[in-house]
């Protein structure tokens, strides 16, 4: 099928809003992506036609959201190639699913002495949840190096594991900021080679390419909803079923237990076990629908009209008088992090915000990896989803080349 | 009012509801597990006595359920005796197919009688919130042949 | 304001549905409401017209979600009558709040030797967490006694608190599956002349009733939006102020420090510090669009339409042979659990269900209260939102009485 | 392009914003505070020296932050000197409400003149993200008049 992108434009409504009466220039998808009509319906839908709580309930209403609601999980599980549907949990966002992992696998499994290894490259999601693990239960930290490219530097990697004390490696699977693709599978092995388990911050990669945890041999790989043209609410911890039949609940309430005493609680088993109290419903149709449309169009051909945007934007951006690029790894996605010497960030984002560009200024949760780029300031982040268009990667050039005017 | 809800509770399924066969421990049973819906709060233990060359020659169950998972223990400890494991495995599938479509199409020609006596419990399939009552106790019996100690219908 | 439920009504697309060729009888709005059109349409809009990842965003669609999610929280505020909006924080249901508390300041602000007390009517998300506590902290766990009649024992509660031993109180302010009301100002005063702080599970009570929190002086006070009308995927912890101050956060991420280094986070002020990650901004703009909705129509006039219906209830509910009502409580809301001698709960739903009424079937995350009043088996659950009507009563209870005759 | 941001970035904004004036530490200072932005990594400290008297002698501040926080905070070091705690204080109230609203109807008439120096900023009120950028040394200001050390903008 080959890829239209005005076709693909015409799906999401709120690409034809004009913003201070210019076309709106979305370039902030890395923080949250704009939703296709089809997600926007199906949650209607579910609110008029077939909403009410799940599970345990005998009747009609109920029995159609239980069903969408473990569709969903299906779905969610077919997306990544999961070895077991069993083993996606429904968290609030990725942040809540690693800090399930941090909470539940990191407090329990984990040994004294043990350590958690993430990398300077981290978005905070994957750097405070281990912060606050090590207060707790004194595990050590590592942090893995980030090369001038950007990269993951897989030698200090190597050098890190050896001791074999690592109990996890907690890595991005796309940064946020740089765009830089970690080498997953890579690292996976090598995890694991040490004894570590490995959890994958799919955040950002799993809205750009395919993803597939049989390969990949994951033992954790999370991702967020929102950030996949799906709601807000919702996110997702795909897990080994061996991990999360031993790991302890986090969340305790209704729908997690298998029974209650007023002295104490039995388990239901995984998923249920992580899904204390209502879950996010129309959120997780949402979800599907978010996954049916990604899948339809193909994460193949997302991928390949993304590749042409970033060639695109390596090609414009670069050469731009008094603009820095952050990061310049081999593989990467349309994520591009700019430093600029006539501005700082905030003024040159609320500068664009005028010509319809929509980019985020700042550390993008990510104030380690500014510090390690000397760019404490923070910087402006143009990030693309599949809706953006060569045309408005060139109008974001011109824009930078103009503010330079402007701010001189 | 509920007159097209007699496809569901046809009245072997009343009967057996009320008045269980086999509602009984079996102290010198060989082997023995809980069944347990935790979405509905179904409980049951199921006990199997084996004759000396494998086969089932007893089987009882206690519990508490709703009228289609007692029924369904029920005709299940009356359909199993006599069956070998891999007998009781296969009505065990069997069963479950049937709940979960309302048909069996592709069911052993060697357990057509039994089936047929299972049969009224296929209007469950038209109830997914109640699938899980009907094979609650068929899950039961595949724990114990297989020698675990839980089950669980969720 | 008179309140008309016919045109209420209307305002719920999914009242229109036939379910399996009857009119929709929907009694389960204890387990999770239905939703208005106004609450879908905001919802809409806000993923058409004015979506963006919130906070930190320098364009305006952010500005914009930012401002729209903020005044979710200025609504909640009032809506609460709470002192003071930074104490509102955004969970993603009732379950995750009250883990909040019992994590971030059960365990750390507990003392050893100190008791957590609950009822024996709390719905699971109000007894799994304490026990989680207990567990990791070794804290004292007290229940107090309900009364056969379904009311909190008073005269229990004063001698579980005497020693002084107890540090806090969580009780809930409406019980889902009695309807009984806590006298919450009451208990608030007696917990805090023992020295004990108070949690509220306004899970219920929030929806049927106005509250106030600065009338209650309630310490930590919670409730869910997807029984307000409002979507799924979205809770509210209302706290003081000072309380979240000391706490330190329970879930670490992006938007939740001031600043992370790698070797240590530090935390922003509250309600940020609580909100790791991207929240849940459709939903709070959903939240929102039900908290308007509500009040407009009037919290007392909701009031008094349920007062009508329970006292409707209340008579015709009970003079039907074989079938007993759990709880008489005084002051009660429209939530009716009911055992029978002729049916098994569940067999009951179904039946019910096929006569186009939703009701609920089980032990509604309550089981403790169930084997106090020796239905283990389960019950049935009615329970009424601002939409039901006479009417359905009514047929509920001809329903139960055809149900007997099927049965026999 | 951008020819409509000339409201927002007039020229003595660039030009304080690039020059700020008074950016230095003092080191005799008698009250200093640090005012952080979170949400966009602004950061500064703010220095003021008391004369006898109690009127703020000189004022000074460092830190990082966008030219519409330097030039603020490069402004309210001009604008305060010779002020009370309590002409401070109001000027802080009076700059807050103008950098909110765009005007500040209720102002006092004995600010007139400062307020004249600062209307620059006023056009931040369109841009409600950045209103806080404006508003940090402010804030801060305040934090160092009441004798805290730390002010927040968020
Ligand atoms: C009294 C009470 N508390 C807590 C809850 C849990 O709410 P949620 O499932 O939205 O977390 C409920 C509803 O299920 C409830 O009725
Ligand atoms: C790499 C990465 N990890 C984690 C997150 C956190 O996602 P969420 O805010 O949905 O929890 C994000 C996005 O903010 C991200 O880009």
């Amino acid at each position: 099928m080959s890829f239209d992108v005005e076709r693909v434009r015409r799906d999401f409504p709120i690409l034809s809003q004009k913003i201070r009466g210019k076309d709106l220039v979305f370039l902030d998808s890395g923080a949250s992506a704009q939703k296709p009509r089809a997600v926007i319906d199906a949650m209607v839908r579910c609110m008029e036609e077939r909403y009410a709580n799940v599970h345990r309930g005998a009747y009609f209403l109920s029995e159609a959201a239980t069903e969408a609601y473990e569709a969903a999980r299906l779905a969610t599980a077919r997306f990544l190639n999961a070895p077991d549907p069993r083993g996606i949990v429904f968290a609030k966002n990725s942040t809540e699913a690693i800090n399930l992992v941090a909470h539940s696998w990191g407090r329990h499994m984990l040994r004294p002495g043990q350590a958690v290894l993430f990398s300077e490259l981290e978005h905070h999601a994957n750097i405070v949840p281990w912060h606050l693990l090590k207060e707790d239960k004194g595990v050590e930290l590592r942090v893995v190096r980030v090369t001038d490219s950007g990269e993951i530097d897989l030698e200090d990697l190597a050098a890190k594991l050896e001791d074999g004390k690592v109990g996890l490696v907690a890595i991005a699977h796309m940064s946020n900021v740089l765009g830089t693709v970690a080498p997953a599978e890579r690292i996976a092995r090598m995890a694991h080679a040490a004894g570590a388990k490995v959890l994958f911050d799919g955040s950002q990669a799993a809205v750009h390419r395919r993803v597939d945890l049989q390969a990949l041999d994951a033992d954790f790989y999370v991702f967020t909803g929102h950030k996949l043209y799906g709601p807000t609410g919702i996110g997702v911890l795909a897990a080994k079923l061996e991990h999360l039949e031993r790991m302890p609940p986090f969340l305790g309430g209704g729908d997690m237990i298998s029974s209650v005493t007023l002295e104490r609680s039995e388990w239901a088993p995984p998923p249920a076990k992580f899904e204390a109290g209502t879950p996010p419903i129309v959120e997780a149709v949402g979800l599907h629908a978010a996954i049916d449309y990604v899948t339809a169009i193909g994460m193949e051909a997302i991928e390949a009209h993304e590749r042409h945007l970033v060639d695109r934007a390596m090609r414009r951006l670069t050469d731009i008088e008094g603009v820095t690029l952050l990061g310049r790894a081999q593989d990467r996605g349309g994520v591009f992090a700019m430093a600029t010497d006539y501005a700082h960030a905030h003024d040159l984002a609320t500068l664009l915000d005028r010509a319809g560009i929509a980019v985020r200024a700042g550390r993008h949760c990510a104030e380690p990896l500014h510090t390690r780029f000397g760019v404490e300031g923070g910087t402006v982040r143009a990030s693309f989803g599949l809706y953006t268009t060569e045309a408005e990667v060139d109008y974001l050039a011109e824009a930078l080349t103009k503010a330079r005017e402007f701010f001189a | 009012m509920f007159d097209d809800l007699r496809d569901l509770y046809q009245e072997v399924i009343l009967d057996h509801g009320r008045k269980p066969r086999n509602f009984r421990r079996l102290e010198d049973a060989d082997r023995s597990a809980r069944g347990d819906n935790p979405m509905c709060g179904d409980r049951l233990e199921l006990f199997l006595k084996l004759a000396p060359d494998g086969r089932i020659a007893d089987a009882a169950f206690q519990g508490r359920g709703c009228a289609i998972s007692t029924a369904s223990a029920s005709l299940l400890t009356e359909t199993v005796k006599g069956k070998t494991a891999a007998e009781a495995h296969a009505l065990s599938d069997s069963f479950r197919e049937l709940a979960m479509t309302g048909t069996c199409p592709h069911c052993q020609a060697a357990l057509e009688e039994e089936m047929e006596r299972l049969q009224p419990l296929s209007g469950v399939h038209e109830f997914p919130s109640r699938v899980k009552c009907a094979t609650l106790a068929w899950h039961t019996l595949n724990a114990a042949l297989d020698g675990a100690k839980e089950a669980s219908s969720e």
